[in-house]
């Protein structure tokens, strides 16, 4: 979490310093999930995280130099600069690279969890989808999909809100967006999504329940994006007031002041982390920076895998 | 004279603000088009001018855009869909395939509707928010299929694709929105669909193209008039589908050598559609074969390097018509 | 319902005497729905059919002899030949002639509820759809942007137990697919699906109550097709006690013996509608059938309105 | 020897029964393609052969389908995926151009899994069930495109399909399933993609085709043999993406009179494809333009009368064929 925000935090240093190709898309304010998905799951699982999830890749290992190299457009980052920014994945660490099209990857990481129990691996999945996405025809497809089969994936809305300009009373009308499991069979859970440590737990107890007893669950979680859709945006149609909550709730505070309050943290391990992740970032950026863009000889190299 | 300088971006908003002004029955919605103004800003304050009723946000559901605006088309409205980008109408292809294009010969009765597809790249917006997909919309039987190159033919083409009788996808590209600028007065000169533009004269070339290509395609032709005397012209299609089969002939009478241009992949793109059209109608009048340049058969890839690679442009038109002319 | 029953009768024999170009599609057993939303809706209306509701075309007016040109392919008949068997509408009657993709007319018929809205009328929709069909993104999509705008539509899911050759259990796993009103802010309401009189009563209640307070009702039916998905299949996948079950339950018979119960019909008048459908078929049979096929030189008009 | 005669259908299920024998990482599913065998009975039998996990039924969620088969194939299967029929196919275009289609590039791996889609027309199934889409599947930069027309390809094709590491569209000629037959042994030859096979040689012109229109332009060359002793040469694709340059550019060389011909709509068709790169590539081989023969713009029509008229059979060919020839 922690070196997840330090990450995008440089990134919108880059971005505002007109340093970054492209757009510059952050989970400020939402790193819990990601962060909490990535503690729960196993080495087997798989995860299709949207844009928001920088925590997840960080949480299953992706490098901060890959990251880097991987916005700076960089050959030897995750997509060799074939695809900008949070589109990218790791599939040695379980995280499918997301398409744009919202939606698109639920049924992707349910397939994935068919293929590794075909297999004989009793993996999980954690499939992540905004407010917005959840209107998507592919998202209903994807859940009625896996719950027909009892393929173990956590479908988690991050609701926080607003797609791009649009609140939710213009994206859907349930009283709850988590109403939906029970369309498919599922339980539908709701939780605090700026809580890193009773989301883990709760993703957790949830992953160990339907590795056992292989079904979907869809939980609801409860966030906010503290900045705009990306750098562009000012954001300026959502109401202060609502920012000011949720900044209240912090999830990087919040996870810090219960650590400390239950004695597992001191402020000098705070301290360090933050020193730690600093110092790392900035070293990634610059061995980032450095590297030579791709070459323009490679571009077509790879659409296709060789017979 | 008041002819202030517009943008394309500025052009279509003309557009669309007059044909809402004139036509109660048209509406326009898609994600993010209210208070927000768009992703591009295009509406930006058409719903404090029009309502909201006339102009909202949607949920995003391509297809339930597509879908609804086919049910109001039926009912008398002219609606307005606004794609936030042209890559994300793949979600909702059935709705304008097999559900719009095929209203009007099942119904015998009109559907006058238009789907607005921001597209085209160089702005590094990667696989996903870069696609050039006229051909897929081109091969839809009952759709038309506009793309314009310039602020006042975008205007004229809003207005007259939006009073079409048919389905029409509007293509913007997203490169041109604040990249050209022209001289336009207010008033929207009426423009027909189907007419290409002859953009320059010429006699020892014509590049056939559309879009970001044409600023290229104009470019390149004067630096080669410059420096090697060569005259080429450039033909703009505008509309796409149905597209202007005199004005291609004509051009090829006149030119004898043909290039086809654009931004979209190769195999299967709109230009093999108007590289076989010369092929197979004006054989006799080619000095050479007709030729395409276009992106290779790759998904738009993000990095500066490899676009500008992936992307045809002033530089690469210019070699091939060199190539050409002098085949 | 009875001429529809009558017709597709039919249709059938035509069939399998070889005398129907294409597939036979029948709403046999389902006759209910289609009869009642007729019954139930005002004049200014829409309506979006599915393949088994043929007696909703006859009951928003459509006439049996253009039900025959439809079938066979006739120039007079509303699509001229250029789209077959239950693929037509006639927009007069405010039926919209479906497209074969699953769903795809639930946002049209919403969209042109919209537009009456917007004109002032104080128009309500019905939208069917299968089993199956719930199971597409469209429906999804459609009902989810139907509650956003509160849009007077009622979604009627006609659940006949199969999808094609597929069981409820592989194409769901909710208790009932009403429950996926909850999901969309919607009420969510379950019908006996062979009842005409009572599911035309429920309609015409809640299309008032739509009516006046504008907002979208999902109303799943339980019903049965007494034949196969079309009449090339023997629909042996399907149990026999099932069938029996509603077949003891056929709709024209419940209809006829509450109305004969309550004293509305006679026998005498029984026989009379019966014998008026049976000679309203053969001569709109031998009408059709006489009329010539389209003319090929009219291939390609209409598929573009002239500027 | 036993060579019995099999069916196109029987071609491609002794191809699918192959590959899943062989293969234990080849799932099948699709709707209705369990217990009951598909809608065209083609898989009859291999849920109870390879069991329920290997061979199952899909609620009717195209989308999910195509993307599911993604995740597995990124994970170590081989994944089939049956459409009913490929017009379904139009709902989930964003999972294979978007998704399947960029995945190798953005991934650096392999995606092995095959749509199969049942197309085409001329038994009556009218707009929904008979579109020929394989242009729009061939402009998908990442994936491959293969449409065989004889009993014998159809079988070596699908294990070749199955077997490659690309996202392959698999079309199937409905029309031919029943209505081709051929002698073929036990042994599958091995067949790669991307190889066109010259069904009869000729000298006066060369018809390039796929699916069912192979057969009528044989019937077409064979008459004309016959009746006005011309020779031509009828070319059969089988792929189409990545299709087969070195077999068009010698054929044209053989023949210099090219016929491109496919079942169906004109503009954009692949049929544009192959003309354009006849013009670009053979342009001083041609004695006379590069003609195309396809059916019209327009939905396909279901009226027996109409549907005649829209597709091409072998009659139109030959007419087609005397006047390229005697142009
Ligand atoms: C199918 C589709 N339509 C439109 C878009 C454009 N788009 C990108 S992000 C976004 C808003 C997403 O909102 P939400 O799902 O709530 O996620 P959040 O950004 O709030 O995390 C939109 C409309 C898209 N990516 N995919
Ligand atoms: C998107 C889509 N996929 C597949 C089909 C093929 N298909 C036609 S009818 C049908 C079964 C429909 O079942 P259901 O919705 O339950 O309706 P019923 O036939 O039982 O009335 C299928 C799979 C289709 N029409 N549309
Ligand atoms: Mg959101
Ligand atoms: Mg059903």
């Amino acid at each position: 979490m922690v070196l997840a925000r330090i990450i995008e935090e440089r990134m919108i240093r880059l971005y505002h310093q007109g340093k970054i190709y492209g757009g510059v898309y952050t989970g400020n304010g939402q790193e819990a999930s990601g962060a909490a998905a990535a503690a729960a799951g196993a080495p087997q699982d798989l995860f299709a995280p949207c844009i928001r999830n920088l925590s997840l890749h960080v949480g299953r290992g992706e490098t901060t130099l890959n990251i880097f190299r991987q916005w700076l457009a960089k050959p030897k980052g995750p997509t060799a600069g074939r695809d900008g920014n949070i589109h990218y994945g790791n599939l040695n660490n379980g995280v499918f690279a997301m398409i744009s099209h919202l939606g698109a990857m639920l049924p992707v990481v349910t397939g994935g969890v068919m293929a590794k129990r075909y297999q004989g691996i009793d993996a999980v999945g954690f499939g992540f989808i905004g407010d917005g996405g959840a209107s998507t025809g592919d998202f209903h497809e994807a859940l009625n999909f896996a719950a027909v089969y009892d393929v173990p994936v956590i479908f988690v809305i991050e609701n926080n809100h607003y797609a791009y300009s649009t609140p939710s009373r213009l994206q859907y009308r349930c009283q709850r967006l988590a109403d939906r499991a029970v369309g498919y069979g599922m339980e539908g859970l709701t939780a605090d999504g700026n809580d890193a440590l009773a989301l883990a737990a709760l993703f957790r107890e949830v992953a160990d329940s339907i590795r056992a007893k292989p079904r979907p669950v869809l939980i609801e979680i409860d966030t906010m994006r503290m900045r705009g859709h990306g750098e562009h945006d000012d954001f300026s149609y959502v109401p202060r007031e609502l920012l000011d909550t949720y900044r209240a709730r912090d999830p990087i505070e919040t996870c810090r002041r219960t650590m400390r309050e239950a004695g597992w943290l001191t402020d000098d391990d705070w301290a360090t982390v933050q020193a730690q992740a600093r110092a790392d970032v900035e070293e990634a950026c610059r061995v980032a920076m450095a590297e030579p863009g791709p070459d323009p000889a490679t571009l077509t190299e790879g659409v296709y895998e060789p017979a | 004279m008041n002819r202030p300088e517009i943008t394309y971006l500025e052009g279509i908003r003309q557009g669309l603000l007059h044909v809402m002004r004139e036509h109660p029955e048209v509406v326009l919605f898609g994600e993010d088009v209210g208070p927000f103004g768009g992703a591009f800003k295009m509406t930006l304050g058409f719903q404090e001018e029009f309502g909201e009723r006339r102009v909202f946000d949607t949920p995003i559901a391509e297809s339930a855009m597509i879908g609804a605006a086919i049910g109001m088309a039926s009912q008398g409205l002219k609606p307005i869909v606004e794609l936030q980008f042209a890559d994300f109408g793949t979600t909702a292809i059935h709705q304008l395939l097999n559900n719009a294009g095929t209203f009007r010969y099942r119904n015998n009765r009109s559907l006058p509707m238009t789907i607005r597809a921001p597209c085209g790249g160089g702005f590094g917006g990667g696989p996903f928010h870069s696609e050039e997909l006229e051909a897929m919309f081109c091969m839809m039987p009952g759709i038309k299929v506009v793309y314009p190159a310039f602020p006042s033919d975008a205007r004229s083409l809003m207005v007259s694709s939006v009073l079409d009788a048919n389905p029409v996808v509007f293509l913007e590209n997203k490169y041109l929105y604040r990249h050209v600028k022209e001289l336009a007065g207010p008033r929207i000169a009426p423009l027909p669909l189907g007419v290409a533009r002859v953009c320059r004269p010429g006699t020892d070339a014509v590049v056939l193209t559309y879009g970001a290509m044409v600023h290229e395609a104009i470019r390149a032709a004067e630096k080669i008039e410059q420096e090697a005397e060569y005259s080429v012209m450039v033909v703009d299609m505008r509309t796409l589908k149905p597209y202007d089969t005199d004005t291609i002939i004509a051009a090829t009478a006149a030119a004898n050598r043909v290039l086809v241009v654009h931004e979209g992949c190769r195999t299967c793109g709109f230009g093999a559609e108007l590289a076989a059209l010369v092929a197979e109608q004006a054989f006799h009048l080619l000095d050479a074969p007709v030729r395409r340049l276009t992106a290779p058969d790759c998904p738009v890839p993000f990095a500066p390097e490899l676009e500008r690679a992936f992307r045809p442009d002033a530089e690469a038109i210019e070699s091939a018509l060199l190539e050409l002319i002098e085949y």
